[in-house]
């Protein structure tokens, strides 16, 4: 079953719409849902144009396609646990998160906090994703704790931030505190990024680039070799008793 | 005037000695009286269990250290949120609910009466404003004497007289209940990163020992003749062996009142644990409760554990700066000049925990061990060893020894070696859970003959009816018949009311406060010593002036004057 | 006729002792006040009635139109903000909550521009504090962090640190010890008995290389952190361990940095570390008078302490979204109360770009920069001046403020009690 | 040249605030305050008025000399002039960069606007009765 999903012009300014109903699973049983602009309730038909070929029973065999000005549409695929969500161009804030199952793949950029909090799945994003991708939620528990995140082009600020699990892979630069609080799972950055893993605890982060403004209580162990590069290899992070592995390619202090 | 006829209700009052009996309740202007007319508003409660509105004598709802528990917290905050709905706010939150969700969930409950375990006098403006927007139960609050400077100098000069004259003057500058001690001395000490270890341990630089603190409030509360007796959180809470520390400190009460005891200590559980460590942390409620059992000076309440994820927070604070060396999750610690402090840590009581799982049969124990249900109170010591809103299932373990074996069963397997609980035949009937829960607190905080926590003539009209008959429901076997019946009241009653029913709250209420003003002669009046003023004017950050709580914050007044004996 | 024990409506250190001389119902002298509180007490230039804006001029208008205006445009909007509250009293707050969460839009304070990283990282590893108090009468040492006393809390260092008596010590002066850390070489640095001087940026780092050094572990430790020399560094944390009782007193010169709400949390597990080897507590410099009381009263009532969305019924919080900078800046809201604070005045001009697109009621009781993006502003009493009520210090105790002025303005609480009440009756009907 | 602009409390700042509409509050958020060899590089003199570039625009303020601030920094106090040129992105906290921005300066013979003008070339309307 293909779902459709063509975003209307939108009619009030830039109030986000939060569309948490829109999960593959939902579509078994039909269209008949809503979504909220601000503290509005609409069908999902006042907001979307709405088109559904062929049948299926199951989550996994539904495919949910959103077009049109989605950049500020909030919380699509939250709570996922199957089936696919296809965005063609940008996507707002929320998607994916407590996801466990299932794809989404993003063809423009995604808003903050893609994947928050996600247990399970794939998420791919082709273009940027701003602060907070894989991240938890205030309160500094646990943040994604399982399935994959890949992002093509950049990410912002407090990429994968007390990640426990999973992976996450930016092919791009990342921004500030990448990784910070991280206690398990695997960070991967091609690029550049600054600050990564402060205040570390466990699991494994990777900067294929240049770590800037590199925390100064990571202890330096030596060199190794992954994926075929050289890497110099820190443990910590020692201000917080931590068991965490830091991968760089060069690093500078801020002396 | 209005009326409120409640038909064919079987009443269980144990204040009044009726228990089981099936009647009328006559309701005029908020109070039960002997008959109303035939334009009464009739509620048929179909012979369903009804009983005085409950009364949790010691519950952390209101105030500095409970919110900030809430703010260090979102993540338990979206936990439990409703929108606003009829009469209802919004409310957010688990362990640590707003104040409109400890309203709405313990009226939901069928309480109606609270006391905060806990208030800083030089905070307390701060519990009086959340005590407002706790629409639906009247409240009262315990306030905190275990560090002030004032006190322990007259205690180091054996002035009791003058110890009772500033707790006089505080109490009624701040509308406090009555006299809460919480780690005495402890909590000084802690003021310099330090602990007393027990009673006979010296408070840094005021050279009292904790005994001299206890003894002398005890004193200096019946010579102010105060509705409730001294509150007290025993020295070294949480840790093993604390058992002798705590028969010592129970020890040192003499039986000085008729009326009612001498000494509440609060949440035993916390305070019954024997071993030399957490390898040999074993269960200590029988010494504990023989004990209290010979002394009818002291009445306890249980601070049962129970399993799941909650947030811990005392005025204790090198107690949770303990615990969080053991979590090493987040930790909040705030001291209050001259007079007391507080810690909040998070915790998660897990089944799998061996000392989690001794904890929880503690509670358990005291309760099934104490012979009388007059001396060990129920409560959770909320949210600290669960939220209240596990009240029906401790009431349903205490009243099925069934329940108590499955559940015994799922937690961990060495508990067995260090508790007595699995030997513990007794099951409690309805009236004893009927004084476990609403007559014993109110007893014990002093508060009958104001008319709460019974359903004589002149009583307030504070009533829950819950939706079962006592006949029909076998709660040794039928314990899940138990949890639901007490979980949800098909009414609440306040003030002649009805304000909840089956889980909606219908109005918005407003409570009234209780507190004490004792009166002292004019050499005792510590507003007037220029000593007591001058070393305020020095050492607070406050002005004198500007510390006692304004009528401002007190909706609902209900001061209730004592002739202090000095 | 003097009013004394006044409380000082301007910073979070809520000083009590002010005595206000007031002749012929305006102030004419305050004694005690710093230079900040004592130009509030005798702030003059109030605006005299509501005023609307049509088209390009203002117009008075009365009381009940101004409070109508605003109920409607609220009750209409479908992502209304409710910002400011920290110049106001809790009363007054209570009643922005119960708006907010009848007619499903945001309130947020102005925390979310001071401190509100400082919540974030309370929010991840907690808050070891103490009342200013306990630091009076026992700290032999205090660290200001970021924060400059001198220019923006004048009185803290005489009422509670460098210049104030305490109980524990001999001879406060001599006694207690005062290190500055900072970018700049502020006044308050001046009279530190020692000065840090880091790099900008540069907090989170040695935060860290202290909490390792602390910790015993030195030989990690570059030879300069962001600035500040190995040797400095494990001065300073020998100093740390070394006192009494320790206090760290930090300002925006950690929130508004690089990482936010990262060097808080930080600052907050150096301190949690100090505290098992002495003791120690650390509390943020609070701005506003009240804008801690804002905090409290909106988590006592939300659950949340700022950037609450009610637009789905139930309070959901998410700093960064949910708070006003962001909301603005992405055009999120079609409607604005600002109460007791200038956004005009204090966010990048790209959220005002957004006030003047849409509509906006200001309560305030002078004209402010925000004026100039009102459709309607209503005037009202000055709390502490001529309206009395609940704030709450920077170290969370609660003082009643008092009136000594009478005048005819209406307070806060009284403006919402009756634009709420308009909006409940529109909704029941 | 290129500065790191820090903005922050002054006592000026704090006694004019509750007046915005003053000239002292305008003189008082419209300084900057730079370091001595800075302004030689650049030949201002105290008071002199600069043009400050900013992530989103520019504004004119004036120029002063403060033993305060490192050389390569300025300080402005918090107010219109300084968000006049700060960008509201906030890296998802809520606040914006207020203590780390890179700007440009350079002298201007223009003068700084009222705060009046400010706001109205954003859209508002003053009021100044």
């Amino acid at each position: 079953m293909k779902v459709t999903l063509a975003m209307k012009p939108v009619t009030k300014g830039f109030i986000p719409i939060e569309a948490e109903s829109i999960v593959p699973k939902n579509f078994l049983s039909g269209t008949d849902f809503s979504v909220w602009r601000g503290n509005r309730e609409l069908r999902l038909d006042e907001a979307f144009s709405v088109s559904v070929e062929g049948s299926a029973d199951r989550a996994e065999d539904v495919e949910v396609v959103l077009s049109g000005d989605t950049f500020r549409l909030k919380r699509v695929g939250e709570y996922m646990d199957g089936g696919k969500i296809t965005v063609l161009g940008g996507i707002g804030m929320h998607c994916g998160n407590f996801m466990s199952g299932g794809t989404i793949e993003i063809h423009g950029n995604a808003d903050g906090w893609l994947g928050r909090e996600m247990a399970g799945g794939t998420i791919v994003c082709r273009g940027d994703v701003a602060d907070y991708c894989a991240s938890g939620y205030r309160g500094g528990r646990k943040g994604m704790k399982g399935g994959t995140v890949e992002v093509f082009g950049r990410a912002g600020d407090f990429l994968a931030e007390s990640l426990a699990g999973g992976t996450v892979v930016v092919h791009g630069d990342a921004g500030d505190m990448t990784g910070a609080e991280m206690r398990d799972g695997t960070l991967v950055v091609h690029g550049n990024c600054s600050r990564p893993a402060a205040n570390m605890k466990g699991g494994s982060c990777y900067v294929y680039g240049t770590a800037r403004g590199m925390i100064p209580t990571f202890r330096k162990i030596g060199t190794v070799q992954h994926d075929g590069r050289t890497f110099i290899q820190f443990a910590g992070d020692l201000a917080n008793r931590g068991k965490g592995n830091l991968f760089v390619k060069d690093y500078e202090y801020l002396d | 005037m209005t009326e409120l006829l409640v038909k064919n209700a079987c009443v269980i009052d144990p204040l009044s000695g009726i228990n089981g009996e099936v009647m009328d309740l006559a309701i005029r202007n908020g109070k039960i009286v002997e008959e109303v007319s035939d334009a009464a508003e009739v509620v048929d409660a179909h012979r369903m269990l009804t009983m005085p509105g409950g009364v949790d004598s010691h519950t952390h709802i209101c105030g500095t250290k409970v919110n900030f528990g809430r703010y260090m917290s979102p993540e338990d905050m979206r936990a439990g949120r409703t929108p606003r709905r009829g009469a209802m706010h919004a409310t957010s939150g688990y362990s640590v609910p707003t104040t409109y969700g400890n309203s709405y969930r313990y009226s939901v409950m069928g309480y109606t009466t609270l006391l905060e375990g806990a208030m800083a006098p030089l905070e307390a403006r701060h519990t009086h404003e959340e005590f407002t927007y706790t629409p639906l139960q009247d409240t009262m609050a315990n306030t905190l004497f275990d560090g002030n400077w004032g006190i322990m100098e007259a205690i180091r000069d054996g002035d009791t007289k003058r110890v009772a004259a500033i707790i006089a003057w505080t109490l009624k500058a701040v509308k406090g209940f009555a006299i809460k001690l919480t780690n005495p001395g402890g909590t000084e000490a802690w003021q310099w990163g330090k602990n007393v270890s027990c009673i006979r341990d010296p408070v840094p630089y005021f050279e009292v020992t904790p005994a001299e603190i206890i003894r002398s409030v005890v004193e200096a509360n019946e010579l102010l003749h105060l509705p409730h007796s001294v509150h007290l959180h025993c020295n070294n809470l949480g840790t093993p062996g604390n058992y002798t520390c705590t028969l010592g400190s129970m020890g040192l009460i003499p039986d000085l009142n008729k009326k009612r005891q001498t000494l509440y200590a609060t949440h035993v559980q916390y305070h019954a644990y024997g071993g030399s460590g957490w390898k040999d942390f074993c269960s200590k409620s029988e010494p504990i409760a023989n004990f209290v059992n010979m002394r009818p000076q002291i009445v306890m309440d249980m601070g049962q554990v129970m399993f799941g994820r909650t947030t811990t927070m005392t005025a204790d604070g090198p107690m949770e700066f303990n615990l969080y060396r053991l979590h090493h999750d987040k930790w909040s610690n705030h001291d209050v000049e001259l007079e007391t402090g507080s810690g909040i840590i998070p915790v998660v009581y897990r089944r799998k925990n061996l000392v989690n799982s001794i904890m929880w049969a503690i509670g358990l124990e005291l309760a099934l061990l104490t012979k009388s249900p007059w001396q060990c109170l129920l409560t959770t010591d909320n949210p600290n060893g669960a939220p209240f809103v596990k009240y029906p299932e401790i009431i349903a373990l205490l009243m099925s020894k069934r329940y108590r074996d499955a559940e015994f069963a799922t937690i961990h397997p060495d508990t067995e070696s260090r508790v007595p609980l699995p030997a513990i035949e007794r099951e409690l009937d309805w009236h004893e859970i009927a004084v476990m829960t609403r007559a014993g607190q109110t007893r014990a905080l002093g508060i009958q003959d104001l008319g709460k926590g019974h359903l004589a003539p002149g009583a307030d009209a504070d009533v829950a009816i819950y939706p079962f008959k006592i006949d029909e429901v076998d709660p040794s076997a039928e314990y899940q018949r138990v949890i639901d019946g007490f979980s949800q009241t098909e009414y609440t009653i306040k003030r002649g009311r009805v304000v909840a029913r089956r889980g909606e709250c219908l109005v918005h209420g407003s409570n009234a406060t209780f507190w004490v003003a004792p009166k002292v002669p004019e050499n005792y009046d510590m507003g007037k010593d220029p000593d007591f003023i001058e070393k305020f004017d020095r050492y607070y950050t406050v002005r004198m002036r500007n510390y006692p709580v304004q009528d401002e914050y007190l909706t609902r007044s209900r001061c209730i004057e004592t002739e202090a004996e000095l | 006729m003097i009013v004394k024990d006044a409380v000082c409506p301007f910073c979070g250190c809520l000083c009590d002792d002010i005595e206000v001389e007031v002749e012929g119902n305006r102030v004419v002298a305050v004694t005690n006040a710093c230079e900040l509180g004592t130009t509030k007490f005798m702030g003059e230039k109030r605006l005299k009635n509501p005023i609307l804006r049509d088209g390009n001029e203002w117009k008075d208008i009365t009381y009940d139109d101004a409070i109508r205006y605003a109920a409607d445009m609220l009750l209409s909007a479908e992502r209304p903000l409710l910002y400011g509250w920290s110049g106001t009293h809790g009363e007054a707050q209570c009643v922005g909550v119960h708006m907010a969460e009848l007619i499903h839009g945001v309130i947020d304070n102005t925390s979310s521009v001071c401190h509100g990283p400082s919540i974030l990282a309370i929010q991840e590893v907690g808050h070891p504090g103490c009342t200013l108090g306990v630091v009076k009468n026992r700290a032999d040492l205090v660290i200001y962090w970021g924060s400059n006393p001198i220019d923006a809390h004048p009185r803290h260092l005489s009422r509670y640190t460098r210049y104030a008596e305490g109980f524990f010590l001999e001879n406060a002066f001599r006694d207690r010890k005062v290190i500055v850390v900072d970018v700049r070489k502020t006044e308050t640095a001046n009279i530190a008995d020692e000065f840090v001087q880091i790099k900008p940026g540069g907090d989170y780092a040695v935060l860290s290389a202290l909490r390792a050094i602390v910790q015993g572990k030195t030989d990690t430790i570059p030879r300069t952190v962001a600035g500040v020399t190995r040797e400095q560094l494990i001065r300073v944390a020998n100093l740390c361990k070394s006192a009494k009782f320790g206090a760290v007193y930090f300002g925006l010169g950690l929130t508004m940095t690089q990482g936010k709400y990262k060097n808080i949390r930080n600052a907050i597990e150096l301190i949690s570390e100090l505290n098992r080897h002495t003791k120690f507590t650390i509390s943020a410099m609070r701005g506003h008078y009240n804008v801690y009381g804002s905090n409290e009263v909106n988590t006592w009532m939300t659950g949340y302490p700022f950037g609450i969305d009610f637009s789905r019924g139930i309070a959901f919080y998410n700093p960064g979204e949910t708070t006003a900078v962001d909301i603005l800046a992405r055009k999120e809201c079609d409607a604005a109360l600002i109460v007791g604070s200038d956004p005009a005045a204090h966010f990048p001009r790209k959220c005002l770009e957004h006030l003047a697109e849409i509509p906006v009621v200001q309560l305030d009781p002078y004209p402010n920069a925000t004026t100039a993006f009102c459709n309607v502003q209503i005037p009202v009493a000055v709390t502490g001046i001529d309206a009395e009520g609940t704030a709450y210090r920077m170290d969370g105790v609660p003082i009643r403020t008092r009136r000594v002025l009478s005048t005819d303005y209406l307070s806060d609480d009284e403006v919402l009690a009756r634009m709420y009440a308009l909006m409940q009756e529109a909704q029941r009907s | 040249m290129s500065f790191l602009m820090i903005t922050g409390r002054t006592v000026n700042q704090g006694v004019t605030v509750e007046n915005k509409t003053s000239p002292e509050y305008a003189a008082e958020t419209s300084t900057c305050f730079m370091h001595e060899f800075d302004m030689m590089e650049l030949g201002l003199d105290d008071g002199d008025a600069i043009r400050v570039t900013g992530p989103c625009g520019d504004v004119v303020m004036r120029a002063a000399a403060s033993l305060e601030v490192e050389m390569g920094t300025v300080f402005v106090p918090y107010g219109p002039y300084a968000n006049h040129i700060v960008a509201a992105g906030t890296r998802s906290t809520g606040m914006p960069d207020f203590k780390s921005h890179v700007v440009e300066i350079e002298p201007t013979d223009e003068e700084p606007k009222l705060v009046h003008k400010l706001m109205e070339d954003l859209g508002g309307l003053a009021y100044d009765r």
